[in-house]
């Protein structure tokens, strides 16, 4: 019981912070909100038993991906953007 | 209006889609790949399936990911032309950085070599072991260690093609000798997967790292 | 043993050529693709021999079984695509080795992204398990998208741009419809998924999803906006290869999951809905090919209609007799193979011309016609396949699908075939318009070089011929898979 | 509800709010991070589905989405370096607003 409980909190978590990063207006929010979301992904594949993409998603879902964005962000902001 | 339409359409996938996703987990599928993946797990010369699975099983799967992972990288160096290499805005004169960074490249490092060498019978492998490389990587890029060797060049091109190199090699041996493409030596597979996954790690943390630095490079408009 | 190193040989050449080339530059990259591209050819003979004595079989990859492993299946459909293949992208890569500046800076980088696409095409035409499907599709689309970019251009990013958006979200709803078969079924093997498969809802949902993936990486109507300026701002040679085969890939997924699972998981609104869809396609993609001022992306459009005839397949081969479905069957392929010689050829005469009057307008065409008639001869040839007049393959191909639609009583289809034929020639007239306009002022046309003809021509050619011998492609494709 | 199910129905629910960013969004960036949901949606729809009741992990659904991940960050590194450049030379971070030529 308390596990599957421990599973809704987890989707539930997984949900609103994707959703808050769709929707997030700063773009740098918007990207931490990303990376927190492969954060919780990562405990998510913990919990499928899934060692091996919990592994891969924290190297490379959040880790690599967040660096490569985050960098992305500070470049666009780098230079104001022509509307 | 737009997001209203699209708004509809979703929830109207959603609600087609998700009895259909419990109507698939409640059904039983006569066969299961995972106990075929049990009882052979012991010819292919590692012991944890997954491993089992990306590296003999299901090769050709994989030779074709590194594939487009290579072809990611060509295109990436494609686009960053000769010019701005090293950027000294890239770097970051952060001192905190820099004193983290020359505890962590080293211990990345470790890190990296421990799981490419865990692949073989727990969870952990090239793909892990290569973004771990990737990440030290980009942290030595931005506290500014020397990483002439990631700018396009014959190096970088040698590198991000060894592993999937290698691999093809071992693939067409499989065929040469009588066996099918991408058929390990009944002896070897294990030594063989070994060599193979370290490359591998090597060129994916190259790979990855050459995409980064790839799209950090930047010329045309501030020349 | 001999059958082994003939799959190898298949699978390992494009892959090594594209590391090895990846190595050395662009003007030695030539020399090695000629060898590469005649090993290939042999390869490719070597197994439609095999094929026509002892028919088509499952290769299982290292020697893994499916539903372990992976199977190709090596059929007659597959091989005369590997065929096509062959010999579209060696025709291609002459072309390029000619046409392609070699000194330009990012140059070097083509023949490795070229050999990428050529394997993961061949693969995508052998494949036999779904995962490994969306793998090679993803091999195709990122090498594509690769040599889109080439030139570094802002056109060129953003072509590339789109058609990597578009494509990826092709591909993720693809693999959301594997990920429910696999749930429903426990294996990726298409040919034991075709004996697994129960007529539910839930087949049904999977295999729609797969089809809409694949229909934005077909670029069908009304999910095309990505492809025309893809294929209009690439170089020459690499339009000819994403129109002739690239588009073709995704769409014989389609064909093949059809084939293999839509006796039991399609449903007639289903196909109805793809068949008007590609008769939109026609119409939508002829009409525009028409409003075009752009030579390139004129015949960029046109592989918009082009390719709505291939979805006359799904109304066309269901719950209609056994004839009939073989009638549209062949119908369809055939014209996936003339479709692919004629626009190739469309597009390397149509590079050839543009390298001549130095700008892409159709309007700055006019004298063409006097000071580059081989090339204009080319483009004239492959432009009697596309419209399907005779002796042409399009022309063989049309005729079933027009005998299919007879038949079956679908008279519809029938006319969609009929008018796209029509609106082919009145994009294809108003090129001619153009080029025997009698230009006053002085002749600025900058030759290119001879050689450059030959490949636009060849492929015409065949194109035109294959009509006329449309017999033994006919044969080779209704060879079956394994026993 | 097994816990297979739960990430399964999550993962769909994940897949229709990627799509639908990816419809709605323009931003090249919030593009690309539409597509990683929509990516990560379909990787717990596979690995969920794979998962029988008696909770037995899957190594080849796992081993499909490891193949899964490391495509997709190919294809994002990739996206990234053509909307960097894109932005280099134009300045914006969106494709519409002009016509194709």
């Amino acid at each position: 019981m308390a596990e599957l409980l421990l599973d809704v909190l987890l989707v539930l978590a997984l949900l609103s912070t994707a959703s808050a990063a769709l929707l997030s207006r700063d773009l740098f929010r918007a990207v931490v909100l990303f990376i927190a979301f492969g954060l919780l992904l990562s405990l998510s594949w913990v919990r499928l038993h899934a060692p091996d993409l919990a592994l891969a998603e924290a190297a490379i879902g959040a880790g690599l991906t967040g660096v490569l964005l985050l960098d992305a962000v500070s470049h666009f902001r780098g230079r104001r953007e022509v509307e | 209006m737009k997001a209203g339409v699209v708004t509809v359409l979703a929830l109207l996938l959603g609600g087609i889609l998700a009895p259909v996703v419990v109507a698939v987990a409640s059904a039983d599928p006569g066969t299961s790949l995972h106990t075929l993946v049990q009882t052979r797990l012991e010819a292919s010369g590692v012991e944890h399936p997954v491993t089992a699975v990306l590296l003999n099983f299901r090769a050709y799967d994989t030779l074709l990911e590194i594939g487009v992972l290579v072809v990611a990288g060509i295109t990436g160096m494609s686009l960053s032309r000769a010019g701005a290499r090293a950027e000294p805005e890239l770097r970051s004169t952060n001192t905190l950085l820099h004193a983290l960074a020359r505890w962590f490249v080293p211990l990345m490092l470790l890190l990296a070599a421990w799981l490419l060498w865990a692949g073989s019978h727990r969870p952990g492998g090239a793909f892990q072991a290569g973004a771990v490389l990737a990440a030290a990587g980009v942290m030595m890029r931005l506290t500014g260690l020397p990483t002439a060797w990631i700018a396009p060049g014959p190096m970088l091109r040698l590198g991000l093609s060894a592993g999937f190199s290698v691999f093809l090699l071992v693939a067409a041996v499989g065929a040469l000798t009588g066996r099918a493409f991408l058929a390990y030596p009944p002896l070897l597979s294990g030594p063989l997967i070994l060599v193979i996954e370290t490359l591998l790690t090597l060129s994916i943390g190259m790979i990855l790292l050459g995409l980064y630095v790839a799209a950090a490079q930047r010329d045309g408009a501030d020349e | 043993m001999t059958l082994n190193l003939l799959v190898a040989g298949l699978l390992f050449t494009p892959l090594a050529w594209a590391v090895v080339s990846l190595l050395i530059g662009f003007r030695a990259g030539r020399w090695l693709a000629g060898a590469g591209m005649v090993l290939q050819a042999g390869v490719t003979l070597g197994l439609v021999w095999t094929l026509t004595g002892q028919g088509g079989f499952e290769y299982a990859l290292g020697d893994w079984q499916p539903p372990l492993g992976i199977g190709l299946r090596v059929d007659g459909m597959a091989l005369t695509l590997v065929l096509l293949t062959t010999l579209v992208a060696s025709a291609c890569g002459l072309h390029a080795a000619g046409y392609l500046e070699a000194d330009r800076p990012g140059q070097r980088y083509f023949w490795p992204l070229f050999w990428f696409l050529w394997a993961g095409i061949n693969g995508v035409w052998l494949a036999g398990d779904i995962f490994n499907i969306y793998v090679g599709l993803e091999l195709v689309t990122l090498a594509a998208v690769g040599l889109v970019a080439l030139s570094g251009e802002p056109p060129a990013l953003r072509a590339a741009l789109r058609y990597l958006f578009a494509a990826l979200a092709g591909s993720l709803a693809f693999l959301l419809g594997v990920a429910l078969l696999y749930g429903a079924y426990g294996t990726l093997s298409l040919r034991l998924l075709a004996e697994a498969v129960q007529a539910d809802g839930t087949g049904s949902a999977a295999l729609a999803l797969m089809f809409a993936g694949l229909a934005v990486k077909t670029a069908l109507f009304p999910v095309h906006a990505w492809l025309p300026p893809a294929h209009g701002i690439a170089h020459a040679p690499v339009s000819a290869l994403l129109s002739a085969l690239v588009v073709k890939a995704s769409a014989w997924v389609a064909i093949r999951l059809w084939l293999d699972l839509g006796p039991v998981l399609g449903s007639s609104g289903g196909a109805f809905l793809m068949g008007l869809l590609g008769t939109a396609a026609i119409v939508w993609g002829s009409w525009m090919a028409w409003c075009q001022t752009g030579l390139k992306k004129l015949v960029a459009y046109s592989s918009v209609g082009q390719v709505g005839y291939l979805f006359l397949l799904f109304p066309l081969t269901f719950a209609v007799s056994d004839r009939v479905a073989e009638l549209a069957t062949q119908g369809v392929m055939l014209h996936l193979i003339s479709h692919a010689l004629a626009k190739a050829a469309l597009f390397m005469a149509a590079g050839n011309l543009i390298w001549a009057v130095g700008d892409g307008r159709i309007v700055s065409l006019a004298g063409a016609g006097r000071h580059l008639p081989l090339s204009l001869f080319a483009f004239g040839l492959a432009a009697v396949s596309i419209m399907g007049l005779p002796p042409s393959g399009g022309f063989t191909a049309k005729w079933l699908l027009l005998q299919a639609a007879w038949q079956a009583g679908q008279w519809g289809w029938a006319l969609a075939v009929l008018v796209g034929g029509l609106l082919a020639a009145l994009y294809v007239f108003k090129v001619f318009a153009a080029c025997y306009v009698d230009k006053a002022s002085g002749d600025d046309f900058h030759y290119p070089p001879r050689r450059l003809d030959l490949m636009p021509l060849g492929l015409a050619v065949m194109a035109l011929g294959l009509g006329l011998v449309a017999g033994l492609p006919l044969h080779w494709m209704g060879i079956g898979g394994a026993p | 509800m097994s816990p297979g199910l739960l990430y399964a129905l999550a993962g769909m629910l994940l897949f229709v709010m990627g799509l639908a960013g990816f419809a709605l969004l323009r931003h090249l960036l919030r593009r690309l991070m539409a597509f990683n949901l929509v990516g990560s949606g379909t990787f717990l729809v596979l690995v969920g589905l794979a998962q029988r009741p008696d909770g037995e992990p899957d190594p080849v659904a796992q081993a499909l989405v490891l193949t899964g991940i490391v495509v997709a960050i190919a294809a994002t590194a990739l996206a990234l370096v053509l909307m960097r450049r894109w932005f280099d030379l134009t300045g914006r971070t969106r494709l519409d607003g002009e016509a194709d030529e």
